[in-house]
């Protein structure tokens, strides 16, 4: 299987991964001004992950992920305005503001919630999975978690039910290493986490998760299979995240040098450099695209700054569904 | 008329509404090709099917998860988990994901699933097998909770829990899954939030549910025999609470006993007790007596069980100190 | 008198018993290496090495139920779940297990062991972030809760709690680890299960904890200077609870407000009120108010969040209509 | 390694599966005459397990097990008496008549309980391991559990915080085919639940549950493994309960002839015949023996009968430890 996408398509996941790059990059900053409270978890340097994924899904297919759902909600096609207006408790946000950095979600483009309990969106997107089944919509799941969630237990009993009842569930692991301040070999006895995928007669595969292209592969193998009534499969992708774990963080934990040879790897750079070698772009165009998606990220923030704050009777809305 | 099974009376709604809705399926341990621990679901599997009609592992969090995942994405899933006293298993899903999805979301998804477990003590199941489950699912706003203490609102609530949009998690009491009655033809499915007067009376108000509601109206008939006349709520629906049903009752009668069948601490009943201390303090002319398990868990051995679980000798009780 | 943060006095406590006993042994995700999320156990792994202070997979089950069976053969373990809001996740080794050990033995087992969580809103981390859990542990006869809201209470309280022979939950609030203070160097383990008055006052009784505690404080102070004088109880353990300490002020005051950074649906604040209706009913004055939560969650949204917890403004509100 | 152990230990193995065997049919009497409340779980045609392993054991060596424990009492060594009196809820049962038939527990012997919630034994027999590792006692802790548990998240966890921490635990799965009434492939996408230990690098083996000389090869390795602190294994038995699940449940889901087949595997004939070929014994002396545990366990029995129930002040003692 040809491991080149046409120049459209990288193009396109070329800008996306820009937009999550540049979007998390001033994400940070907002964070330290405070116009961002709480916590936020960033994913630069894993970009590749959610694109890869995200470009092999079609319309009608689901998503669950976690806290560090940035990435996520805007590969998917989320604008940024929702999300940006969202990381400031806006009125305008994707959840009314009620989520916040943790629980980017948006039922329109499929994403069914990010998740703020380690493992808790697994069985969620088992049971999405269900519901395409039964419904036969055709339709595919994916859930996204990292290293550290492989060792809840919600992580096993939802691919266990996953593979019994065969459901179209595609289960991806962002392995960036570390578990919070955890390195990977402290909290877990295994180095692959795809051989987990073994335990419930699952297909398991360890994929280059800085290499967008290859991402893409893997998860289009797997959504297929998923879509074509073959049941589940575990994805483990070997990614970095560049920053620390959550809010002013910078990773101490984590050994001189490693991350200057993730630095090596970078997702954009990969994907550019390859283009560049196709002739299907120069270092003039791509500052371009640099530059206009910098321009779409603050306007998007500006935009949110400006935006009101929910109305306190918010408070007591759709805690039940009325009607 | 049809006489029924409190046992039956599940089981009815459940093929009633798989019957209904196409988009109603039903899963949990065990429940579909042998039809359930208690026997409580046998036939639904043959009449609908290993699509809506299935069995799972032992995996309570994967279930309640499921059953959301289902729920948000076009089901109306209803999901079984055997004894109540699993809840704690899947409590994460259910109280901080099931409950409060919708509102997290800012209202993008609708949540129309349902749980279903047996509760209740005084089968000898021991210490893990005999718990009721109310108090620990009313922390979580989002989630409403029913209890139903006769066939017929067995099946009506259900049934109403099921149509219902909201997540609800429905408590069927073991204890009393072989209980008759003739269940209305009529009966359809109820609108959840209401209580109901089970006995009329002027002199003291009983607020109770499920088996403590049935002890309760044998001590109120007890009680009428010396002249004390109780008036008897059974609420039916824990989340809503149908405060309106219970104050009205406490401004004509001036005394109020709660029989909980839980421990005392952190017990629904001190919701019912501050309503009362609250909105009604101005009408009590005895203090709120609360009948429950105290600080006791319930133990395997027939005479501890029993002196555990509230009885029709401790309401009276309760009754006759705040007619004092 | 040391001056410390609430953060600093948890850090010493734990490692003032990490010495005092060998049997005692800590652990939980990143609290070991990283010396906690929170940053309050630094400096422990390091004096009392990797034996002892140990670092745990994601896996909360498996570390609450792992404390119960180190406490049950002879450690004295100290168990972090990072989050409150993460008590959900091990809820059946809490309260099926730890809370139940002893009793479904027979009294073969004692069992020693502590977990503690940070817990509560304020700080924008959202619906799953933001909980407080004394009404899911308190519904669970067998373990212990306690609250504290000084840096003086996190050291004693934490201390004692370790000591005891019971399972203890500390719940620590993330608004309060800050707050400085002067503790007395003679500050030891203190016994659970008693309540302080914080501020004396004849008018209106408050019952709080924690960061309620302390907006309660301030609400008592404005409310002085238009002559109304409130008592403000903190409860400091909610399990047990200290009875005594609540009628004594509500016999003087006449008067009970309780302050809960929970929603109202089965909050502990139903405890407070049905005690008060109870034993108290005859000293009420007026009505038994309740501020808490309502039936809203936390949200991310600032105003949202802001709008959720009870703020003095509402404290106030609450003590003038019972004053009315 | 040699299968075959001294005569003594063989006779002494053979009388203690009598016990239980005897044991578990008269508590299915019991049960039906009502003097047992609630359920029972018997363990007929499972007893090479549990003795197998408590062979292998030494004192100071602990246990978690569950509901279906009986067995697993008696081979720890419980008196019968202890036991029967539990079962009718009795003051002298080994829990003061508190726990009943799903918790079979005695400190004294190291069985630190038998659970009800399925799963939730592991980690606490994780937590024994703990204190033996940081007491260096040299103990080593067993948890058993069905098939059925290794679908729950529980299992995952105790598995792999073991793992992590090296652990001298030793998980013993008894795979009888069914969890409850379902038959394990109906619940579980892998044959061999052994293959799971693969998730957390440790060793998983698959063990004739029938031949209690290989039980208890298999323990003696995994035991003596953990003591030496080289971590826990994975040991599954394949086995089979004659009875029902619990109650009176017959097991109707099972296939025609299945149960037959396994009795031509019964445990107890199994030792029997190896020991009447290695002239250890002889039919008289196997009656004998047999008529003499009848008596044992009718008499424990009769005992318990007699025995008071616990005075109602019990309900409030041992909810805390007072002192
Ligand atoms: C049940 C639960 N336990 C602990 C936490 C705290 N926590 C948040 S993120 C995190 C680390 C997760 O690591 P991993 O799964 O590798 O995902 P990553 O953050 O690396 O993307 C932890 C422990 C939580 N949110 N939920
Ligand atoms: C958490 C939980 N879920 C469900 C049950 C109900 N239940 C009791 S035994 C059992 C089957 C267990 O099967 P297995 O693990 O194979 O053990 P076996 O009974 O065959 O020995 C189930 C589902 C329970 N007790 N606990
Ligand atoms: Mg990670
Ligand atoms: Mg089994």
């Amino acid at each position: 299987m040809t491991n080149e996408l046409e120049g459209q398509t990288r193009q396109d996941m070329l800008r996306r991964m820009l937009e999550i790059r540049i979007s998390e990059e001033q994400i940070q900053e907002l964070f330290l001004q405070n116009l961002i409270r709480g916590t936020t978890h960033l994913c630069i340097g894993q970009e590749a992950c959610s694109i890869g994924v995200a470009w092999a899904l079609q319309k009608g297919d689901t998503m669950t992920c976690t806290y560090r759902g940035h990435g996520h909600a805007l590969a998917l096609g989320m604008p940024i305005k929702d999300m940006m207006a969202e990381m400031m408790g806006k009125e305008s946000g994707c959840c009314s503001g009620k989520g916040g950095s943790m629980h980017m979600t948006d039922a329109s483009i499929g994403l069914l919630g990010a998740n703020a309990i380690v493992g808790a969106q697994l069985p969620i997107a088992v049971g999405a999975a269900l519901t395409s089944q039964v419904k036969k919509q055709g339709s595919v799941a994916i859930s996204f978690f990292g290293d550290g969630a492989t060792n809840i237990g919600t992580f096993h009993e939802a691919l266990n039910l996953a593979a019994i009842w065969q459901l179209p569930v595609v289960f991806c692991c962002e392995n960036n290493m570390y578990g919070e301040y955890s390195a990977q070999h402290r909290t877990t006895p295994v180095t692959d986490l795809a051989i987990r995928a073994d335990s419930y007669n699952i297909p398991g595969e360890v994929v280059d998760g800085q290499d967008v292209e290859t991402v893409y592969e893997a998860a289009k193998k797997a959504v297929d299979r998923a879509r074509s009534g073959d049941g589940p499969t575990l994805l483990e992708f070997k990614t970095y995240r560049y920053r620390g774990h959550s809010r002013t963080d910078t990773g101490p934990y984590r050994p001189e040098g490693e991350l200057d040879q993730w630095l090596q790897r970078d997702p954009i750079d990969i994907l550019k450099e390859k283009m560049i070698a196709d002739n299907q772009l120069d270092d003039t165009e791509f500052n371009e695209m640099k530059q206009a998606t910098e321009r779409l990220v603050h306007s998007a923030i500006e935009w949110a700054k400006e935006e009101p704050f929910p109305p306190t009777e918010a408070l007591f809305a759709d805690v039940y569904y009325e009607g | 008329m049809t006489e029924m099974t409190y046992r039956e009376a599940v089981c009815k709604a459940l093929a009633d509404e798989l019957r209904a809705d196409p988009d109603v399926v039903f899963f949990g341990e065990d429940v579909a090709e042998a039809g359930g621990v208690f026997k409580v679901t046998p036939g639904l599997y043959e009449e609908f099917g290993p699509e809506r009609v299935r069995d799972t592992p032992i995996s309570e969090q994967a279930i309640t998860g499921a059953a959301l995942g289902a729920a948000i994405t076009g089901l109306r899933p209803v999901a079984e988990l055997m004894f109540a006293d699993f809840v704690p298993v899947a409590m994460d899903q259910i109280v901080n994901q099931i409950a409060k999805y919708r509102y997290m979301s800012g209202g993008q998804f609708v949540v129309p699933l349902t749980i279903r477990s047996a509760q209740g003590g005084g089968n000898g199941f021991g210490t893990q097998h005999s718990q009721c489950a109310e108090s620990w699912l009313m922390t979580a706003p989002g989630i409403m909770v029913v209890v139903p203490a006769t066939p017929t609102d067995a099946y009506g609530l259900l049934r109403g829990a099921i149509r219902e949009n909201n997540p609800v998690y429905v408590l069927e009491h073991k204890g009393l899954y072989n209980l008759k009655e003739d269940v209305p033809d009529s009966t359809g499915p109820m609108e959840l939030g209401k209580a109901l007067v089970r006995r009329e009376g002027s002199d003291v108000t009983i607020v109770a549910t499920q088996l403590m509601l049935h002890r309760s109206l044998e001590a109120a008939e007890k009680l009428a025999e010396e002249g004390i006349e109780v008036e008897v709520i059974d609420l039916r629906s824990m989340v809503p609470l149908d405060k309106d049903t219970i104050l009205d009752s406490i401004a004509k009668t001036n005394r109020l006993v709660v029989v909980e069948e839980s421990p005392h601490s952190a017990g629904w009943g001190g919701d019912i007790a501050s309503l009362a201390a609250d909105e009604g303090v101005y009408w009590l002319d005895a203090p709120v007596k609360r009948v429950n398990m105290g600080e006791a868990l319930i133990a395997y051995s027939p005479p501890l069980e029993d002196g555990a679980l509230p009885n029709v000798e401790r309401i009276i009780h309760a009754v006759r100190e705040v007619m004092a």
